[in-house]
């Protein structure tokens, strides 16, 4: 599996579907076969939802799944972009920058993955587990969300995972609680050879800590707000043991050991 | 699309074209390269360089607006002798004229700045920024009164032959004050604006948006200030002025450019579209071909009364 | 809903709601009694008065920018006894305070004006506009200095006992300063921001868009400027503050306030949407009772770090 | 015929249709059943064309015909608003207000009246033959375009005028040259007893001064850029013999005895 070495681009994307998937979650399918082709496990794409006076700046979203010449991006509606995207008709185009980041990477040798999603964190998994189970990677996820309407696409991931846990905070699936709880005991009762972790940052940084404290090396997936998206701007830096690096080309996937956990960097810690 | 003569002058410096990057928003151009052919540009101009590396402020640094955003990066850089090395040396190998923002804490770090860049030859002029609202020591408490503007503008006037433009702030009473004493002291240009001091507060989290508070506000909503003072300071200085602030398109460039700017720089657009560059330059000399105007440096004043009117 | 106390307080004079009109976009409130109920406002800003009648500026007057708008109407008005005999009597029987906008070329000519409205039982307070940025003598000149800002203060002073608030300019390099000058002249309260000063030239005509060339720049685009400067005025002075500036919705008023506003004022916004003033007022009720805050006044200054942070 | 006392109020209205006349000319159709009931000739509505970020002024529309609950509009598409509201489908909700202004009045015993319209000057004057036509009032219409597709709603004119005289700038219909030539003759050969003159600033006012100098009684619909609409703003003055009066509720129209012609208040004249 590569980091991406494909040169990013702007593609003229069109949508071809946009389901709505949970309450504030969809599912939009872009036609966009440059990109579609080039992208990675774990890379993102710029988008411009909309023209017009009021989007100064593009969105960044994971690519969920690539195939056929789409792209599959799960969103959640937070603002006025996202809203426009959860209402964006088929045929809209769209234009968007990708492939971009540094996406997953699979340590040499690695038999056994540990993926763990917090909500919405499945948005970059979905091609992960795809070429995981295709490289014979045995991969456990970990899934939490708010309810169970929450665990999003779980065909898939039962599909391509060979065992999957789930928790929700209102316990109307799988266990009641958080899913640094699960990932607590899968690394402890499974010890596996990778852990790649996404979701609100304080659950990535609580599983960054397991899994050190376990000694597996584990990878995060991180979300800055993003200006250029391309290097160039410096807005979506993160700190690093080498320094403030840029999530979006230096990451968004990061070698958990590498980062220094900002508590002030979240805005829903902060708040 | 009949020939017009885009070339414009800034000091000794010639630019094919009236079209450059803004400061922090093209990184070094290699970042663009991907997207722009840099040889089509004006020039490039690269993000504030300091003597030391500088780190720049926390997350989150930027926060969308009304037609505009906030930025407070905090001119995080690798430092000079970093930039010389990877940035300098990467643009030695292409073909366009390379403006360096210089940036300091200090009169003396300004000036050692200069000294440094004063001997690569791949360097064509230095942007002195006294005016970046995003530091606590330095940046703008240059750029706000004409007695620092000028001290500055002298210290490194003493360490570069180089052609100087110094960049201008926003936020002050009296923008031309400070760019004729600037003038006085031996720059060669002035651009301008940077940022205009700004701030937004999320109201879900009763918290500031910026986790420095504040920050510089750019993009289209800040056009109209930033034309009216491009307009003040061309009339009250000599040197050519390189207009910015919500350039997205070839007219806001003929709109810098009607109020007095020699050159335009194009900032926030780069980012939602990394071409936005080209399509200026394009659209200019198309602007200008329509129009039966042979040379793009015509538009420069166009618009001041003392011009008289033009037939259309 | 749940009942959210909405008073707050400016000098002597309590309002129903923080929520007025800006001065100059809300006529004398007659015109806009068709779309308003103007006795659930915090209270009714006039346009600005002089001594004589004034005419104004040449036409085109506005233009649109990017979330924004310009305007130099130059403080078109019927003379202060015109407006007494008109607009205040009209006013007089209607249930709002009334905060009347004075104007003058002069020292003099403001504390004239003071001293007649001094006398109108109807006028709650007045605002002495030292911002405005259309005219040429008087006007934004009172509002760029602390000597001037703070003569201008002092003869109003000397005119009335009314509550007394200074309307600032954002044009100038230390906003605070001239606040704390106002307010050592015995302002009960400061509003900002008016105006930011800017233009817009016609690439067609290559005209500037306004027959007088510059204007003030309004509307969202300058709400980050306008929070800033709030943010810093209200951490400077004890008096309370009256934030404007893009002011489109109760989102926008609550930003204000967390910034450390104690009302707002709603001014461009009225123009796309009569009935703007009535949903900020329901908004920001609807705003409290969500997240349990019992009294309006309570959002004031809550985003400033000293407050700690809140719970969400 | 009244000077529209109703007062005005918010409409939702909806386009019910939208129609291409000519190069960038249109005509909508909004349902607005309240306004449509209240509007005199010569009113206008003040239209919220598009929400967000890039429309912050509302745009003056004259109404051209109001009828069965609907207002119809001729539209020239000259910036960001006029091409917005070309783009505007069928069903598409805009909120207006209206009625507007102070329209177009009948001095007391007129039999004959000569309309002067430069290109898009006939939009205020729809209502107005039809109720001239009901009163009895025989109508001249002389209307100038730059070329003949530009001669809009020609049919209403021809059914509800007792003469139609046409010129175009390139003679592809009616005379060749400017309107104003017809009006002069006309007036010189017809006197009429009242003139309304609508388009151009300079074209309104040659035809001010041929009927201050034929004795004629000559009324004129000005445009102004309009921020409120409703007389709060005084973006929209006009100097007149009794100081600067505003346009959107001391005009549109105005009698042309009291206008004070300025030049440069026409961006046309002014470049
Ligand atoms: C590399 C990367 C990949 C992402 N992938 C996905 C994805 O697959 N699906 C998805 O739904 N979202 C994803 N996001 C987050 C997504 O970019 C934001 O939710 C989106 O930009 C919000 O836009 P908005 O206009 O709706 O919100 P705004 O109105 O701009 O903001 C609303 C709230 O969202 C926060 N926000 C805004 N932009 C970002 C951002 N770039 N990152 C984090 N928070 C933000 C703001 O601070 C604010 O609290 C990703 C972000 C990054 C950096
Ligand atoms: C009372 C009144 C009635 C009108 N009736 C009609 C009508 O029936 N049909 C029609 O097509 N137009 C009419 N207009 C003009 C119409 O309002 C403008 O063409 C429209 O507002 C332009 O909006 P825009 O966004 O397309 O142009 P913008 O991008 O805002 O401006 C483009 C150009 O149009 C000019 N312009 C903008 N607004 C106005 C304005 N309000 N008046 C004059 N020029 C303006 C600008 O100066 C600029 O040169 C009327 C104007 C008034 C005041
Ligand atoms: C993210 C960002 C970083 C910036 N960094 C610098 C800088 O390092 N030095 C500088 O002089 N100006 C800097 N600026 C200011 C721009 O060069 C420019 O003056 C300003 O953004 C207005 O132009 P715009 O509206 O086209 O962006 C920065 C602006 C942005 C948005
Ligand atoms: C058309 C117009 C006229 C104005 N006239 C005045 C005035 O007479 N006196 C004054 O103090 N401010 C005047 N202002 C400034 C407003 O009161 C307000 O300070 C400014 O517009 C910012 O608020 P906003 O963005 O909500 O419009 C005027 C603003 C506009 C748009
Ligand atoms: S978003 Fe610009 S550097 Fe990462
Ligand atoms: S448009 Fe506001 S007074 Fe006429």
């Amino acid at each position: 599996m590569t980091c991406g070495a494909h040169r990013p681009a702007v593609e003229k994307a069109t949508v071809a579907a946009n389901d709505r998937m949970a309450r504030g979650v969809g599912v939009v399918t872009l036609k966009a076969p440059a990109t579609a082709a080039a992208i990675a496990p774990g890379q993102f794409v710029h988008l411009r939802i909309a023209e017009g006076a009021d989007f100064i700046l593009r969105r960044p979203f994971s690519v969920y799944r690539a195939h056929g010449g789409h792209l599959e991006i799960l969103y959640q509606v937070v603002g006025v972009g996202t809203r426009a995207l959860s209402e964006a008709a088929p045929g809209t185009a769209m234009d968007l920058i990708g492939p971009l980041g540094r996406g997953w990477w699979v340590p040499e040798g690695a038999a056994h993955a540990l993926l763990v999603a917090g909500g919405l964190g499945v948005a970059p998994m979905g091609m992960l587990v795809e070429c995981l189970a295709q490289r014979g990677v045995a991969v456990t996820l970990a899934h939490g969300a708010p309810t169970s309407e929450r665990l999003l696409a779980r065909e898939l991931f039962e599909a391509n995972c060979r065992r999957v846990e789930l928790a929700t905070d209102d316990g109307s699936a799988g266990a009641c609680g958080f899913v640094t709880a699960l990932s607590e005991e899968i690394i402890a009762a499974d010890r596996p050879d990778v852990i790649y972790a996404c979701g609100p940052e304080p659950m990535q940084r609580t599983v960054a800590a397991q899994a050190t404290a376990a000694g597996v090396p584990c990878q995060v997936s991180l979300e800055r707000l993003m200006a250029c998206g391309i290097g160039a701007c410096l807005s979506c830096v993160v700190s690093t043991r080498d320094g403030r690096k840029r999530a979006c080309v230096d990451g968004p996937v990061f070698d958990a050991a590498d980062v220094l956990w900002e508590p002030s960097e979240d805005p829903e810690v902060r708040a | 699309m009949s020939a017009v003569d885009m070339r414009v002058r800034i000091g000794d410096l010639e630019l094919r074209n009236p079209v450059m990057t803004a400061s922090g928003t093209f990184g070094s151009g290699r970042e663009y390269a991907e997207f722009v052919d840099l040889s089509r540009l004006g020039a490039v101009v690269t993000k504030g360089v300091s003597i030391e590396p500088w780190s720049g402020n926390e997350s989150p640094r930027i926060a969308e607006t009304p037609c505009g955003m906030l930025n407070s990066i905090g001119l995080q850089n690798p430092g000079v002798e970093a930039f010389c090395a990877n940035d300098l040396a990467w643009l030695a190998a292409q073909d366009v004229p390379v403006i360096v923002n210089v940036v300091g804490h200090s009169v003396d770090e300004y000036a050692a700045v200069a000294a440094q860049l004063d001997s690569e030859p791949v360097v064509s002029a230095l942007e002195v920024n006294i005016s970046c609202p995003n530091v606590d020591a330095g940046g703008m408490a240059f750029g706000t009164t004409c007695a620092a503007a000028a001290e500055v503008t002298r210290a490194v006037r003493a360490e570069t032959r180089k052609t100087l433009v110094v960049k201008l702030s926003p936020n002050v009473t009296d923008i031309a004050e400070i760019a004729r004493a600037v003038e006085a002291e031996g720059a060669d240009g002035v651009s301008l604006i940077n940022t205009l001091l700004g701030m937004a507060i999320d109201t879900r989290t009763f918290a500031p948006k910026l986790a420095r508070g504040v920050g510089g506000l750019s993009g289209p909503a800040i056009r109209p200030v930033a034309v009216r003072m491009v307009w003040e300071v061309a009339r009250a200085v000599a040197v050519p002025v390189i207009g910015m602030g919500g350039v997205t398109c070839a007219e806001d460039a003929a709109e810098f450019m009607l109020a007095g700017a020699a050159a335009v720089a194009v900032g926030t657009a780069n980012f939602v579209e990394p071409s936005a560059t080209l399509s200026v330059i394009d659209g200019l000399e198309r602007f200008c071909a329509e129009r039966g105007i042979a040379r793009v440096a015509e538009l420069t004043g166009a618009a001041w009364p003392e011009r008289g009117k033009r037939e259309t």
